[in-house]
């Protein structure tokens, strides 16, 4: 599966990418979403997979070779959030970004004007 | 959205969504939850509140403002890295206690489930904080 | 527990800000005491180091390398306390020029958010831990940069924002692939564990994956945009707090990397590093002679110098890294500076356009002296601190070999002399305006300013005992056996 | 009294005298000179013990960790150099305390002279090359400050910062010198220097470090083609231009080759190309003295070629030429300061500097005609002022150049010869010749503006009388400074009859036959330089900082556009070279296709995903792409379940559920989606993607298929129930083993939350 997955983190990655270069700020907006989601994807891949063993200690012989490894899940869990809150705060900005100067497209953000 | 069915669903699940959250809360440690988790339903309690009856009167019947409940939240967090100087340990080493200690129960309190408490506080504070902004404008 | 304590310190002050929001004064007051404060641990912390060495703790009592080891060595302290005692000044500075409205709705909380994930970046021994405090920083600065939201602001953080979220992504996508690769994230275990295997493979993409990341974050050539575009929009403290910290925090980080990471492909580095830094300087600082902007001067000298301090790090010997960690600490004092002295020229002519403004020489000595005193230690005119910087990095660079950057960087220093030279001809000497605003100064913003400026001129005064406390630091840079064995207590 | 008591009176007094003003008035100056000339007389004490060949040096620690001191070394060069800068400054300042009367803002001025008087006089008594670099910057900032008095004048502006550039690349350029000279050396210390400079001549940084310091000195000292910005500094007021442009500032960097000499001297890289910039200085500025009208700008191109004599008579390096240089050092600072002074003193009188407009002040203010004539007498090289003296021995020592000395004599004598037109022009046109209608009535200056000239020229005048008893004493140890185990010469007025005096005299008849053919003369030499030299060296200079300022504003339109879109195009793309040259030239992929471990299920989830993944990507509504997005969130969240990750299942949906709350909420305010770009900036959006997501693809396959020894989780599952009393190892990572990463995460939250309210609260406009 690694190699499916890590198509998976590539064409997310590259879609976040392209709808980052669009002009509409909503686009923009989804595609720091998508760099999020592909990010979370990437913590969990590179931190090898295992199937169906959830870390949760229950005194079973063995388990320990078998468990999942916990700590990449926590990082994620971590970065779940961070991008939670980031994100929450990118959408209220773009909104009142519109609310402001009532555009949506990109290029009007030139600095020098 | 002066719904009845919703302000009927809401009234009755805001309760129950609380415990329920305390639940997932407590139980994190051992099981599936945690703070964030039953931090964010606590915060979807109060949500659901404010689509039925509207943002102020949930404020009202809270009494303690989103801002406050953040700010709690932390200071919990900052708090339970204390009583670790106070046994000489390093700052935020887990100190546990145990009540009860029956054979088939006990309640295990320790300084992280309080850290966790202020997880728990702090989501649900800046979930409601943000969405009440949101829902107000 | 002392080095924990700058960064829940804070946390706790952020807590206390919020809870007093609605009380403008209380704020007012009680960030200055917290930052004295902070100041004092961050001394406390700095003697510490110098006498025993290394500081280390580990979170939670979990051992290193399982823990998160919190590591204070002389860089991080100096860093620390510079970085709170800019703090000092902003809030002495800041009620003058911050509104009522910004002022209730968060933006002392919110500063001390910022020093709280600036701290835990120079203080953190660990790579996840690291990026939990670059968002904590770079969180509080989405939110101070955009605080107030006017169209301008608006148009600024959207570039801002963005480009540092990608930066983080990129930083955070390294770690993890760097944890598929070595199954560690404590940076002096990670050291150890690269030195012992002597190669582990694929390492290179995640590394560069950092270095694009903190690129990005210390406004390295070409990844320095946002900067330019958005920290001429905020409130004038606001612009000079990001000025004097974050763009260092990216290159602190840098300097700790290259020192535990690099081993494999050192040339490579050396010389990537060091075309970045030639590039980085020479071109911000062509960009900056154009502006007419006062702020946008300021950025855009901002992006110069941050090359001379890569530059440093691109030698890699003693001379020059105690060259840039002097020219850090420079840089982050006489940059604040230049932008509060940038802010009383608003103040009292009510522009930042050199077109538009004139006269203020001979309108008022003291606003004169306050901005020339920082601006000449920026273009390296002794006996003023960036003349220490730059000289102890000449100094480096030749007597490491490295003719052409160093050649480069003096070349830059004439244009840098020329930016502030320009600003100063035309809003200082430059007959005044008619129609020009004559506003009154706030005495605590002019306060702030002087307090800045003497701190310059003491850090030029007293070059020598702080290029003492520098050298060391280099040396502890250079010798990152110092730091592994600190943290893992080999 | 020590050096560094002198020194800090000096800086103390500068800052002190803005304060002064109000209290002092225009007798500020008197008051001022106190300390100069109490400096002054320790020198001159110093001298007998001097005399006896002695060296002050005092170190005071500095740089300790660079190894570096503040030193200072006191010789025959450092006292003859202190004596004229502490002496003629002295008399400055009572000048200046009454040319300034009128001038607003005079605190300042005095303050900033005391400051350039405080760093000339470090300079010269430096043991230390940074010391000295120290000092010597400082010189141009104050020089700055002092050029640009007349601030409110785009002129001065410009002539200020033209200085100040000049001299600053050379002080660049210098302070690289210095530290290439330390290398070798391993320390900066002059008497380090001294004592072994063949370390340096046998070193390959030998010509990088000379050029490096020739170009500081021969910036400093206005040599050609540098020279422009000298006259441009006449824009200062006159006791600017009398001390720093003749006497003080502009000798640094003769001060500086002549300091460096044994070290850097005696080669013939260094005689060449000294001799080569001096004489054609000299000659230079000679020549363009002559079309000149404005009074003060002859006397500054003048001293133009005075400095490049200096330079060439340093390179030269014979005994004759050390002994002329430093004779003639003396003599040109003291007929110039005079000149300078005078020069104010006309101005203030008459209104005017052109020389055309002035005329008969003779009759006027006699007695400083006289002075002023004197000066020029010693200018010209006419006995019995000790110009004369020095004059012969430059003829001397270029007659005896080691090279090409009969070009070197031949340009020195038309040189000298345009100097004596040039006195006799200033002398006749000025006093004598035709009046114009003044204003009002000159008169003689008052005592504190005719006291320096006075006393200049008779200094000039009783050393040329007793150049044995007055002049050798003050020179002697200078020489030898300059050049271990030279000699003075033995200095008389009479040299009876020689070669020497033959030139001395026809350079005089030349001079005269050239007086009386003045005009043709004059406008000859327009025609030619309109031929030659069409284009003023300051006019280029300014074009060229036009075309610099005009290049930097393409580079920056070029570079910082303000389009965010080609920023973040610029970030990807060169993020993806990088990254792909670290793929290319790292460990190859060894890539296992494994189908058994595909179970078909999530070989569909993972189908989805890329399916949701691209109707989002080309959507045209916003509900579809919403939709896309939580398509992809659950689909993510499938993959979480299946491989081990509960927690972060139920956390996902939940964050996934609030984002999108929050993304209808938002983004429904926004207009619907307009098509912005074409096909092509979509082909290459596209690449630029595929070439990221590729490499994140790479890097992922890279780390998912390396197997690590023990990571540090292993840690976390042996001790999370035993030590920390939690089954759920997640949870325990959260709150306990990394809890430090938690608390920084909900203070994002926390952060990100105020942020959200105060943008949504603070709807108000807000200025600043």
């Amino acid at each position: 599966m690694l190699f499916l997955f890590a198509i998976l983190i590539g064409v997310l990655y590259g879609a976040a990418v392209y709808l980052l270069l669009r002009r509409n700020i909503f686009k923009l907006v989804l595609g720091l979403i998508f760099l999020g989601h592909a990010t979370n994807l990437l913590l969990f891949v590179a931190g090898g997979l295992t199937r169906g063993f959830p870390s949760f200690l229950r005194d079973i012989p063995g388990e320990v070779e078998k468990m999942a490894d916990p700590l990449p899940q926590a990082l994620i869990l971590t970065a779940i959030v961070i991008s939670l809150g980031v994100t929450a705060f990118a959408l209220v900005l773009v909104y009142r970004f519109y609310s402001v100067t009532k555009t949506v497209d990109l290029d009007e953000l030139s600095e020098n004007e | 959205m002066e719904s009845v069915i919703l302000q009927i669903a809401a009234r009755h699940m805001r309760p129950l969504l609380v415990i329920l959250s305390l639940v997932v809360l407590y139980r994190g440690h051992n099981e599936p939850g945690g703070g964030f988790i039953g931090g964010l339903m606590l915060g979807a309690a109060y949500i659901l509140y404010a689509m039925a009856f509207g943002v102020e009167k949930t404020q009202k019947s809270i009494r303690i403002s989103p801002v406050a409940l953040t700010g709690i939240g932390l200071l919990l967090a900052l708090v339970s890295g204390l009583p670790a100087l106070m046994e000489g340990h390093l700052f935020m080493t887990g100190e546990w206690t145990t009540f009860f200690s029956g054979s088939s129960f006990e309640l295990k309190l320790g300084t992280p489930l309080l850290f966790d408490l202020g997880v728990y506080f702090t989501v649900a504070g800046m979930l409601t904080l943000v969405m009440f902004s949101i829902m107000e404008e | 527990m002392i080095p924990v304590l700058p960064i829940i310190l804070p946390l706790l002050f952020m807590v206390v800000l919020i809870f007093t929001r609605r009380w403008l004064a209380f704020q007012q007051y009680f960030s200055l005491l917290a930052t004295v404060v902070l100041t004092l641990v961050s001394v406390i912390l700095l003697l510490d180091v110098q006498q025993n060495g290394i500081a280390t703790l580990q979170m939670g009592s979990w051992p290193a390398p399982y823990g998160i080891s919190l590591v204070v060595d002389m860089l991080s302290a100096i860093m620390l306390v510079t970085v709170s005692f800019i703090a000092i000044v902003i809030m002495i500075y800041s009620p003058g020029f911050i509104d009522k409205g910004r002022q209730s709705a968060g933006y002392y909380p919110i500063s001390f958010g910022l020093l709280m994930g600036v701290n835990g970046a120079f203080i953190t021994g660990d790579i996840f831990n690291l990026y939990v405090w670059y968002e904590v920083m770079l969180t509080s600065s989405f939110v101070l940069i955009a605080l107030g939201g006017s169209a301008e602001q608006l148009r600024g953080s959207i570039k801002y924002v963005t480009i540092n979220f990608v930066a983080s992504i990129f930083f955070v996508a390294g770690i993890g692939i760097l944890y598929g690769l070595t199954g560690t994230l404590n940076m002096a275990d990670l050291a150890f564990k690269i030195r012992a295997a002597g190669h582990i493979p694929h390492m290179n993409g995640a590394l560069m994956l950092f270095f694009i990341a903190f690129s990005v974050k210390a406004g390295l050539f070409p990844f320095f945009f946002w900067l330019p575009a958005s920290y001429h929009t905020p409130p004038i403290p606001i612009t000079a707090l990001f000025a004097g910290t974050l763009t260092k925090v990216g290159i602190y980080t840098m300097f700790r990397f290259y020192s535990l990471f690099i081993v494999e492909n050192a040339l490579f580095w050396k010389s990537f590093i060091l075309i970045i830094a030639g590039l980085t300087m020479t071109i911000g600082v062509l960009m900056a002679a154009s502006q007419f902007d006062i702020r946008k001067i300021l950025s855009f000298h901002i992006i110069s110098q941050v090359g001379y301090m890569v530059m440093g790090l691109g030698l890699f010997t003693v001379g020059g890294i105690s060259g840039a960690i002097y020219f850090m600490v420079h840089n982050m004092l006489s940059k604040t500076n230049t932008f509060l002295a940038g802010g009383l020229v608003y103040q009292r002519s009510g522009s930042y356009d050199l077109k538009k403004l004139g006269g203020l020489y001979k309108a008022s000595p003291l606003l004169a002296l306050l901005f020339f005193v920082p601006a000449m230690s920026l273009a390296g005119i002794p006996p003023l601190p960036g003349f220490f910087g730059k000289f102890f990095l000449i100094k480096g660079g030749f007597e490491a070999g490295d003719y052409l950057i160093t050649a480069v960087a003096i070349l830059v220093g004439l244009f840098t002399l020329f930016s502030m030279v320009k600003i100063w001809n035309e809003a200082y000497w430059k007959k005044e305006p008619e129609e020009i605003k004559k506003g009154k100064l706030s005495r605590r913003a002019i306060a702030a300013t002087g307090l800045l400026a003497i701190a310059v001129v003491l850090l030029g005064l007293f070059a020598g005992p702080v290029s003492e406390l520098t050298v060391e630091a280099a040396r502890q840079v250079v010798l990152p056996e110092l730091y592994i064995n600190a943290v893992l207590g080999l | 009294m020590n050096i560094g008591i002198l020194l800090l009176a000096l800086l103390f007094l500068s800052v002190l005298a803005p304060f002064t003003r109000r209290y002092l008035g225009n007798a500020a100056g008197w008051i001022f000179a106190i300390i100069p000339f109490a400096g002054f007389v320790w020198f001159l004490g110093m001298l007998p013990e001097i005399n006896r060949g002695e060296v002050f040096t005092h170190r005071y620690s500095w740089l300790p960790a660079y190894g570096i001191d503040f030193s200072f070394y006191i010789d025959g060069l450092s006292v003859l150099f202190s004596l004229l800068v502490l002496g003629i400054g002295a008399f400055i300042l009572i000048y200046a305390g009454y040319y300034m009367k009128t001038y607003p803002m005079k605190g300042r001025f005095m303050g900033y002279l005391v400051l350039f008087m405080a760093s000339m006089v470090g300079v010269v008594v430096s043991g230390n090359l940074i010391t000295i670099f120290v000092f010597w910057e400082l010189t141009s900032i104050s020089s700055y400050l002092l050029i640009g008095y007349n601030h409110e004048k785009p002129e001065a502006r410009g002539a200020a910062l033209q200085a100040l550039l000049i001299t600053g690349f050379g002080g660049l350029a210098l302070l690289g010198g210095f530290v290439l000279l330390g290398i070798p050396f391993g320390d900066y210390e002059l008497t380090t220097l001294f004592s072994n400079p063949e370390v340096i001549k046998s070193s390959n940084l030998y010509l990088p470090a000379l050029l490096l310091i020739l170009a500081g000195a021969f910036t400093k000292s206005a040599q050609f083609p540098f020279h422009f910005w000298l006259p441009g500094a006449m824009a200062a007021p006159s006791p600017v231009s009398a001390y720093l442009h003749s006497a003080t500032m502009v000798k640094a960097g003769i001060f500086l080759l002549a300091r460096l000499n044994p070290v850097l001297g005696g080669t013939e890289l260094w005689h060449y190309l000294l001799s080569i910039f001096g004489v054609t200085t000299m000659f230079v500025g000679a020549w363009l003295s002559i079309t000149q009208t404005d009074l003060k700008r002859i006397l500054a191109y003048s001293t133009v070629s005075a400095l490049g004599t200096l330079v060439l008579l340093i390179g030269t390096g014979t005994e004759y030429a050390i002994n002329a240089a430093i004779i003639f050092l003396l003599v040109h600072a003291l007929y110039k300061g005079t000149l300078f002074m005078m020069a104010g003193n006309i101005e203030k009188n008459t209104g005017t500097r052109d020389i055309n407009k002035l005329g008969g002040l003779f009759k006027y203010m006699p007695f400083a005609a006289i002075v002023m004539i004197l000066a020029l007498v010693s200018m010209a090289g006419i006995p019995p002022m000790l110009g004369f003296i020095g004059k012969e021995l430059i003829y001397e020592a270029k007659s005896n150049a080691p090279s090409a000395h009969w070009f070197i004599l031949i340009a020195g004598f038309m040189t000298n010869a345009i100097m004596v037109f040039l006195s006799m022009r200033l002398t006749l046109d000025i006093f004598w010749g035709k009046e114009p209608a003044y204003d009002k009535k000159p008169k003689e200056p008052s005592l504190a503006l005719i006291l320096g000239p006075f006393f200049l020229v008779v200094i000039s005048l009783f050393l040329g009388l007793f150049p044995k008893t007055m002049a050798n004493p003050l020179t002697s140890q200078a020489i030898m400074a300059i050049s271990p185990g030279m000699a003075a010469i033995k200095l008389k007025l009479w040299h009876g009859f020689n070669l020497v005096l033959g030139l001395s005299a026809l350079t005089i008849a030349l001079g005269v036959v050239a007086y009386k053919y003045r005009d043709p003369i004059i406008s000859m030499a327009t025609r030619i330089n309109l031929k030659y030299f069409r284009e003023e060296f300051s006019r280029v200079f300014f074009r060229m900082i036009d075309y610099f300022l005009i290049y930097t504003k393409e580079q920056t339109k070029a570079i910082q556009h303000g389009y965010h879109r080609f920023y973040l195009m610029t970030v990807f793309v060169v993020a993806s070279i990088l990254v792909w040259i670290q793929i290319w030239n790292g460990d190859p992929v060894i890539l296992e296709l494994n189908f058994r471990d595909m179970p078909l299920n999530l070989v569909a989830v993972v189908a989805l995903i890329i399916a949701a993944t691209i109707s989002a990507v080309v959507a045209h509504s916003r509900v579809v792409a919403l939709i896309a997005m939580s398509v992809i969130g659950f689909g993510i969240t499938i993959i979480f379940i299946a491989y081990s990750g509960v927690d972060l299942a139920i956390t996902m949906v939940l964050v996934e559920i609030l984002m999108v709350i929050l993304a209808m909420a938002v983004l429904f305010y926004l207009p619907k989606y307009v098509k912005y770009s074409g096909t092509g900036a979509r082909m290459r959006d596209a690449l630029i993607a595929s070439l990221v997501g590729g490499f994140m693809m790479v890097l992922v396959l890279q780390a998912g298929s390396s197997a690590v020894q023990e990571p540090v989780s292993e840690f976390f599952k042996q001790s999370s129930y035993t030590e920390a009393f939690g089954r759920n190892i997640v949870n325990v990572i959260l709150v306990d083993f990394r809890a430090f990463d938690t608390l920084g995460e909900i203070t994002v939250l926390a952060i990100a939350a105020l942020g959200i309210f105060s943008m949504i609260k603070l709807t108000k406009k807000i200025k600043i």
